[in-house]
């Protein structure tokens, strides 16, 4: 039964709920930009609506694929090597890339774009 | 047993006679196996159920609130989906409301109550049987819903039209109107019973002026049930026909969504002070035990008891201030709502004056009670504050509410029980509970209660709404949510002391002697554990505290526990005139029989049927229902020898 | 937009309130709060010392220990039932005097809309009389230092209108208009949440009372009064197109063949800062994942996943991002 | 005050009359069933205030069935405080005679109400004004038939003698549930049929 499970679920979640506060590093990365303000953007611009991202608590969206180890995937939609420059261009005009793909262009400046990208590669 | 009389002058005896008692074993005994269990009528047996049965459905609601206080120790967690959420927090507030609270207080006072009246059992034994078999049956009824994920999931209050088949369609809310009509037989059996016990089988000389504070308690919410059960058991008829039958009493258009909330509040409301005034009467009556001072103030404090609840039916409307009412009717209830402290404080303030003016000796259950003024205090003061129409439009529906009643509830009714439970639990079981573990029981409960509900105050006042299962970050409430988890966890470790002291004492506790604390009343002159038939002789009492008479020097009071009256023509007891206690006849008590039981099945399984739509299995109940009604009701032979009598009415 | 509008510290807290029909009930709060934290002071402290000064210590048997009837008892109950009167009558006086303070507003209300609680939204109506009239939804624009009269109304079943740094609440009820009133002294925006259980996402229902400069408010009405802005690029064009089938039978566009009923009125979409009654911010990414699969961020609500695919949903983007 | 002391008088053993807490037990159990009235009343006066005037149906419940059927609960009343002042007096006779009578008036009662429910032309669901006179009066009914049991019961019981001057608590029990059964008839027929023409 799903109930008597949940007292198990419940230290579960709140032991992960605990740790999540640490995971991205702070200090700059590869990409050249700050993976906290990265994480920040991310919240802010709504990318939980359509992803579900890893130390994100309100992102839970199914539209698009789950954004788990993001920094360790070879490729980005399929037609991108997983780089930090490529990965920067895709947040920001991922229309460019795929025509009519579900992403929308986010409209992020090209600091923004590296910060959004620091963060993802933070996502081991 | 001899033939039948139809008046005989009961013989007197003195205690220490040879042979005393080993007849009696014999009249009131249980019989051995199964069967000797389910038919058992004795008060004792059934309060000792009753408080145990009340236990686990604390210990139940009380792993459901905290499951929820996981949920929300953050914001935006999602260990719980909305459904479930919604499901948990309504069976924690039926659970807590309707399966522990009243029925504790049930448990305690059959447990109590003949022996703090002097008398051999309850006036209707086979009565206190069924209202026990319906509660459990009641119980098991609400839970089964839960367990298979269709409990009730609007809340305890279960608003209209949320709760109506167009927006709540599931069985949800049909198993949660029948599991209370259900229940609702059985608080409105058990009331009758006490009503009747308190009028009718008080010992010789206990004249309403000098019964114990505990037993004008359960009197008064026993008088409070009667008047005010009808009106929930009404309400979720009526709700259950809406739903099933297509009637047109609560729904939006041909029917009133708000006389739901009249109906329910109507309940609601006096239904509250049933299930804290006889917790308040074990606190005024445990307390001047340990402060060796009769209580101060018994006449003020037995009459604010009635009058809170005379006042608690007029104040309804206060759980409805935001529905739009007129001026008018807001100041109306406003005042009634606010006048209504003034019974709480002649408690608040006998108690305080006992304390005072006596020399308190602390024990455990002397700090469960004299915490409990203070926690009375805090519930009272944000009941009082709610009271105010303009103020509840802000603080209504906040986790102010939520903190106001459970400082009401866990305040005024858990911290009395638990108590009561130290300070009875020898007489219950012959064993004292442990005294160092129970103070670590008590502090841990009392600080993990407050670090867990006083912050509430404040998620209130910060505008943190109550049932929602979750919450965004920056309202400011996140750091709050998460020190009342932690308080809960700590809360919740009492509770667990509670239960290892009573496993461990059960075993190994130190054997208790007839009267361990030097208390005043009378269950404490017979043995512990009393033995089936309460006392060998029935005592005749001359004063509120006899056993406290020699000790207080009072000469002109005479009780006499040694000698008085030995009825063992069968099973008897004496009954007496309702307000002097004069005796007036002799009380033949029925023998134990499995009819209740048997009865509640026949219930249960109507009302199963009836949620189901099982006809047949509504047919069935109402065969074993007539089965249990011909045993029950079945002429007595040993009468029927006699022209003149049909057996017990 | 030059600087961020003022917001109350504490988005919902009610301690300190911004118009005349909270303020009198906050000093309610304060004043009743003081008094009821003496009284638990004082009983503390009572019990406290009470239970520290009169101890008997060191007893280990209580059965030999003595019992006696110390006079003097009942004063506390004739003192402490007398104060304890004396408090509540005062408490009343002002309670009934705060009543009456709240009760309607000093002038005649600027502005009259029409609240009407749905699972789980809010639907606003400003009633300006024959072409005067139009329908938003979460969010509440008012006119800064006026008041302004709101009828509730419930449209499935009861939720409760509440916002904290403006009025307390009053229920939306099925089958009944209920009446509150509420001004704002300065601009601002206070947020609000229903605050009567209502089913699964009673906890994402949130609104919010933008308080703007009169001229700010009327600038607002104007745009709020025109009809759908009409779509001028091929992709919006398109996406107008997609709307029709996909989004037309449940919400309404002025002025174009949208014209639902159930969900949100969505003529001027992109002029409001949340989604989904302050489930999400107003993003274009938020909006995609909300119109893609709504049950995913608020599971239960009325509005189906709608599973649109790619190039349709980028088409219906672009159109929705016309709707200013 | 005697001060409770017993002091060796001989006391009736068992059920009492008005002594017996089975007595007691019905006062407690008519006080509740007159609360859940109290309520049900409650619900329609609250109904009709709310809805006004227009909404119970034209014309006014008619007197013609109703008015004359309470006159017949009422006589049955008497009829079984008529033959319990026999029993009291020892004559079972007239306790039987008073009894039979009570029971048929009680079955008439039933059948005209059965008449008048069928000439309704609304029905439990067709409105909240339908679903709260079927509900109310179905209430009532429930309690007749229930009050009809136990007057047959105690009939039976009388003829077989298990009752005599001194032993007839369950004679008074359901006498008394019986009155209030009838009384409280009165304040839902007040309710349904005079109302209307005093106030609407």
């Amino acid at each position: 039964m799903r109930r008597l499970s949940l007292p198990c679920l419940a230290c579960a979640a709140v032991l992960l709920a605990n740790c999540t506060a640490s995971r991205p590093p702070g200090g700059a990365s590869a990409a050249g930009g700050d993976p906290q303000r990265g994480r920040m953007l991310v919240s802010q611009v709504g990318c939980g609506a359509c992803h579900e991202i890893p130390g994100l608590r309100s992102a839970r969206g199914l539209v698009g694929p789950p954004l788990l180890h993001m920094g360790r995937r070879t490729t980005i939609a399929g037609v991108l090597p997983n780089t930090p420059e490529s990965m920067a261009r895709w947040v920001q005009h991922p229309q460019a890339f795929v025509a009519r793909n579900a992403m929308p262009e986010m409209g992020l400046s090209e600091a923004q774009a590296r910060d959004v990208t620091a963060y993802l590669e933070s996502l081991e | 047993m001899s033939a039948w009389e139809d008046t005989r002058a009961p013989e007197t005896r003195r205690l220490g006679a040879p042979g005393l008692g080993r007849e009696l074993e014999e009249i009131w005994g249980e019989k051995p196996g199964l069967l000797g269990w389910i038919s058992s009528v004795d008060h004792k047996e059934i309060g000792k159920r009753y408080i145990v049965t009340a236990f686990a459905f604390l210990i139940l609601g009380g792993l459901e609130a905290f499951v929820m206080r996981l949920q929300l120790a953050g914001p935006e967690l999602r260990l719980l989906t909305p459904e479930a959420y919604d499901q948990l927090f309504t069976m924690h507030g039926v659970t807590m409301i309707f399966l522990y609270a009243a029925p504790i207080l049930s448990g305690f006072s059959n447990y109590l109550w003949p022996l703090l009246l002097g008398s051999r059992d309850m006036a209707f034994p086979r009565l206190n049987a069924l209202s026990y078999w319906i509660y459990i049956a009641a119980g098991l009824f609400l839970y089964a819903g839960f367990v298979v994920g269709r409990g009730p999931n609007d809340g305890w209050f279960n608003y209209v039209p949320y709760a109506d088949r167009a927006h709540d369609p599931g069985i949800n809310i049909d198993v949660y109107a029948l599991g209370l009509i259900l229940l609702g037989i059985s608080t409105t059996v058990g009331s009758a019973n006490f009503v009747v016990t308190f009028l009718r089988t008080r010992c010789p000389g206990m004249s309403v002026n000098r019964v114990p504070i505990l037993t004008w308690g359960t009197l008064t919410a026993s008088v409070g049930n009667l008047l005010a059960v009808p009106s929930v058991s009404l309400a979720f008829f009526l709700l259950w026909m809406d739903r099933q039958f297509g009637t047109h009493f609560f729904d939006t258009g041909q029917g009133q969504p708000l006389l739901w909330q009249h109906l329910f509040w109507m309940f609601g409301h006096p239904w509250v002070y049933a299930i804290v005034l006889p917790a308040m009467g074990m606190v005024s009556d445990g307390l001047p035990t340990f402060c060796r001072r009769p209580l101060v103030g018994y006449t003020p404090v037995a009459l604010a008891t009635v009058t809170t609840m005379a006042l608690g039916f007029g104040v309804w409307v206060h759980h409805m201030f935001a529905t739009g009412l007129p001026s008018l009717s807001l100041s109306f209830f406003s005042a009634a709502s606010i006048i209504i402290v003034i019974p709480s404080a002649v408690a608040v303030f006998a108690w305080t004056a006992t304390i005072w003016t006596g020399r308190p000796v602390i024990t455990t259950a002397f700090l469960f009670f004299a915490g409990m003024i203070v926690l009375f205090v805090i519930g009272g003061v944000s009941g009082f504050m709610t009271a105010s129409a303009p103020l509840d439009w802000q603080l209504t529906d906040t986790y102010f509410i939520v903190a106001h009643l459970h400082y009401v509830l866990i305040g005024i009714n858990v911290f009395p029980v638990v108590g009561g439970l130290y300070y009875w639990f020898p007489k219950i079981t012959g064993r004292m509970l442990d005294e160092r573990l129970g103070r670590w029981n008590f502090w841990t409960m009392f600080l993990g209660f407050n670090i867990a509900f006083l912050p509430m105050h404040l998620l209130g006042v910060l505008g943190m709404p109550r049932r929602i299962y979750t919450y965004p970050d920056g309202m400011g409430w996140s750091t709050t949510n998460l020190i009342v988890t932690l308080g809960s966890a700590l809360f919740a470790a009492g509770v667990l002391l509670l239960l290892v002291n009573v496993a461990v004492s059960l075993r190994r506790g130190a054997k208790a002697s007839d009267n361990p604390w030097a208390a005043p009343t009378l269950e404490w002159a017979t043995t512990s554990p009393p033995p089936p038939y309460n006392f060998a002789v029935i005592p005749s009492v001359a004063s509120r505290h006899p056993l406290w008479e020699a000790r207080l020097g009072e000469s002109d009071a005479r009780s006499r526990l040694d000698e008085g009256l030995l009825l063992d023509h069968g099973r008897e007891t004496i009954a007496t005139t309702p307000l002097d206690a004069e005796p007036n006849l002799i009380l033949e008590m029925p023998p134990d029989t499995p009819a209740p039981f048997l009865l509640a099945l026949g219930l249960a399984i109507i009302f199963s049927g009836a949620a189901g739509h099982w006809w047949w299995l509504v047919g069935l109940g109402a065969v074993l229902i007539i089965v249990a009604l011909l045993i029950w009701f079945w002429p007595n032979r040993t009468h029927a020898d006699e022209p003149g009598q049909a057996g017990h009415v | 937009m030059a600087s961020a509008p003022f917001t109350p510290a504490s988005p919902m807290g009610f301690w300190q309130t911004f118009g005349p029909r909270a303020d009198p009930v906050t000093a309610l709060n304060w004043g009743f709060s003081a008094l009821s934290v003496a009284v638990v002071v004082i009983v503390t402290v009572l019990v406290v010392a009470g239970v520290v000064t009169r101890a008997q210590r060191g007893v280990t048997d209580m059965a030999g220990l003595a019992v006696s009837r110390p006079p003097g008892g009942m004063r506390w109950i004739y003192i402490g039932v007398a104060l304890t009167f004396v408090a509540l009558v005062a408490s009343l006086i002002w309670t009934v005097a705060v009543l009456a303070a709240v009760n309607s507003p000093a002038g005649r209300p600027a502005v009259t809309l029409e609240v009407t609680g749905h699972q789980w939204w809010w639907e606003v109506a400003y009633d300006g009389g024959p072409g005067e009239s139009f329908t938003t939804a979460n969010e509440i624009h008012i006119p800064a230092g006026a008041p302004v009269e709101v009828k509730l109304k419930g449209a499935d079943v009861i939720h409760s209108f509440w916002i904290p740094a403006l009025t307390g609440k009053t229920d939306t009820i099925p089958g009944r208009t209920n009446l509150a009133w509420l001004q704002a002294d300065r601009p601002g925006v206070y947020r609000g949440q229903c605050a009567e259980y209502c089913g699964e996402q009673h906890a994402h229902m949130a609104l919010y009372v933008k308080a703007d400069a009169p001229a700010d408010f009327e600038a607002w009405r104007q745009g709020q009064l025109k009809p759908g802005a009409v779509p001028a690029t091929p992709d919006a064009i398109a996406g107008q197109q997609v709307f029709f089938e996909r989004c037309g039978a449940c919400h309404t566009v002025r002025g174009t063949e949208a014209g639902g009923a159930v969900g949100p009125d969505l003529t001027h979409l992109m002029s409001r800062t949340t989604i989904a009654a302050g489930t999400l911010p107003n993003t274009v990414a938020n909006l995609s994942g909300w119109i893609e699969n709504p049950q995913a961020l608020k599971p239960g609500a009325k509005m189906p996943a709608t599973y649109v695919p790619p190039a349709q949903l980028a088409q219906l983007r672009a159109y929705l991002e016309t709707l200013r | 005050m005697s001060e409770g002391v017993y002091r060796g008088q001989p006391l009736p053993v068992g059920a009492r009359g008005k002594n017996s807490v089975g007595w007691w037990g019905m006062l407690c159990l008519i006080a509740t069933e007159a609360s859940l009235f109290a309520y049900l009343l409650f619900s329609y006066y609250y109904v009709a205030i709310q809805r006004g005037p227009s909404w119970a149906p034209q014309p006014h419940p008619s007197l013609r069935l109703s008015g004359p059927n309470t006159v017949v609960l009422l006589a049955s009343s008497v009829a079984v405080w008529w033959g319990e002042e026999g029993v009291k007096k020892g004559e079972r006779g007239r306790q039987l005679v008073g009894l039979a009578i009570a029971i048929g008036l009680g079955a008439v009662f039933l059948v005209v109400q059965g008449f008048e429910w069928r000439a309704k032309t609304f029905n439990l669901a067709s409105g909240s004004y339908g679903s709260l006179f079927f509900t109310i009066t179905g209430f009532h009914m429930a309690h007749v038939i229930a009050g009809l049991l136990i007057l047959i019961a105690v009939f039976v019981w009388s003829a077989m003698g298990y009752f005599n001057i001194r032993r007839h608590a369950p004679v008074s029990i359901s006498s008394i549930y019986w009155h209030f059964v009838d009384a409280v008839w009165l304040a839902v027929f007040f309710t349904f049929y005079v109302t209307p023409y005093l106030f609407w």
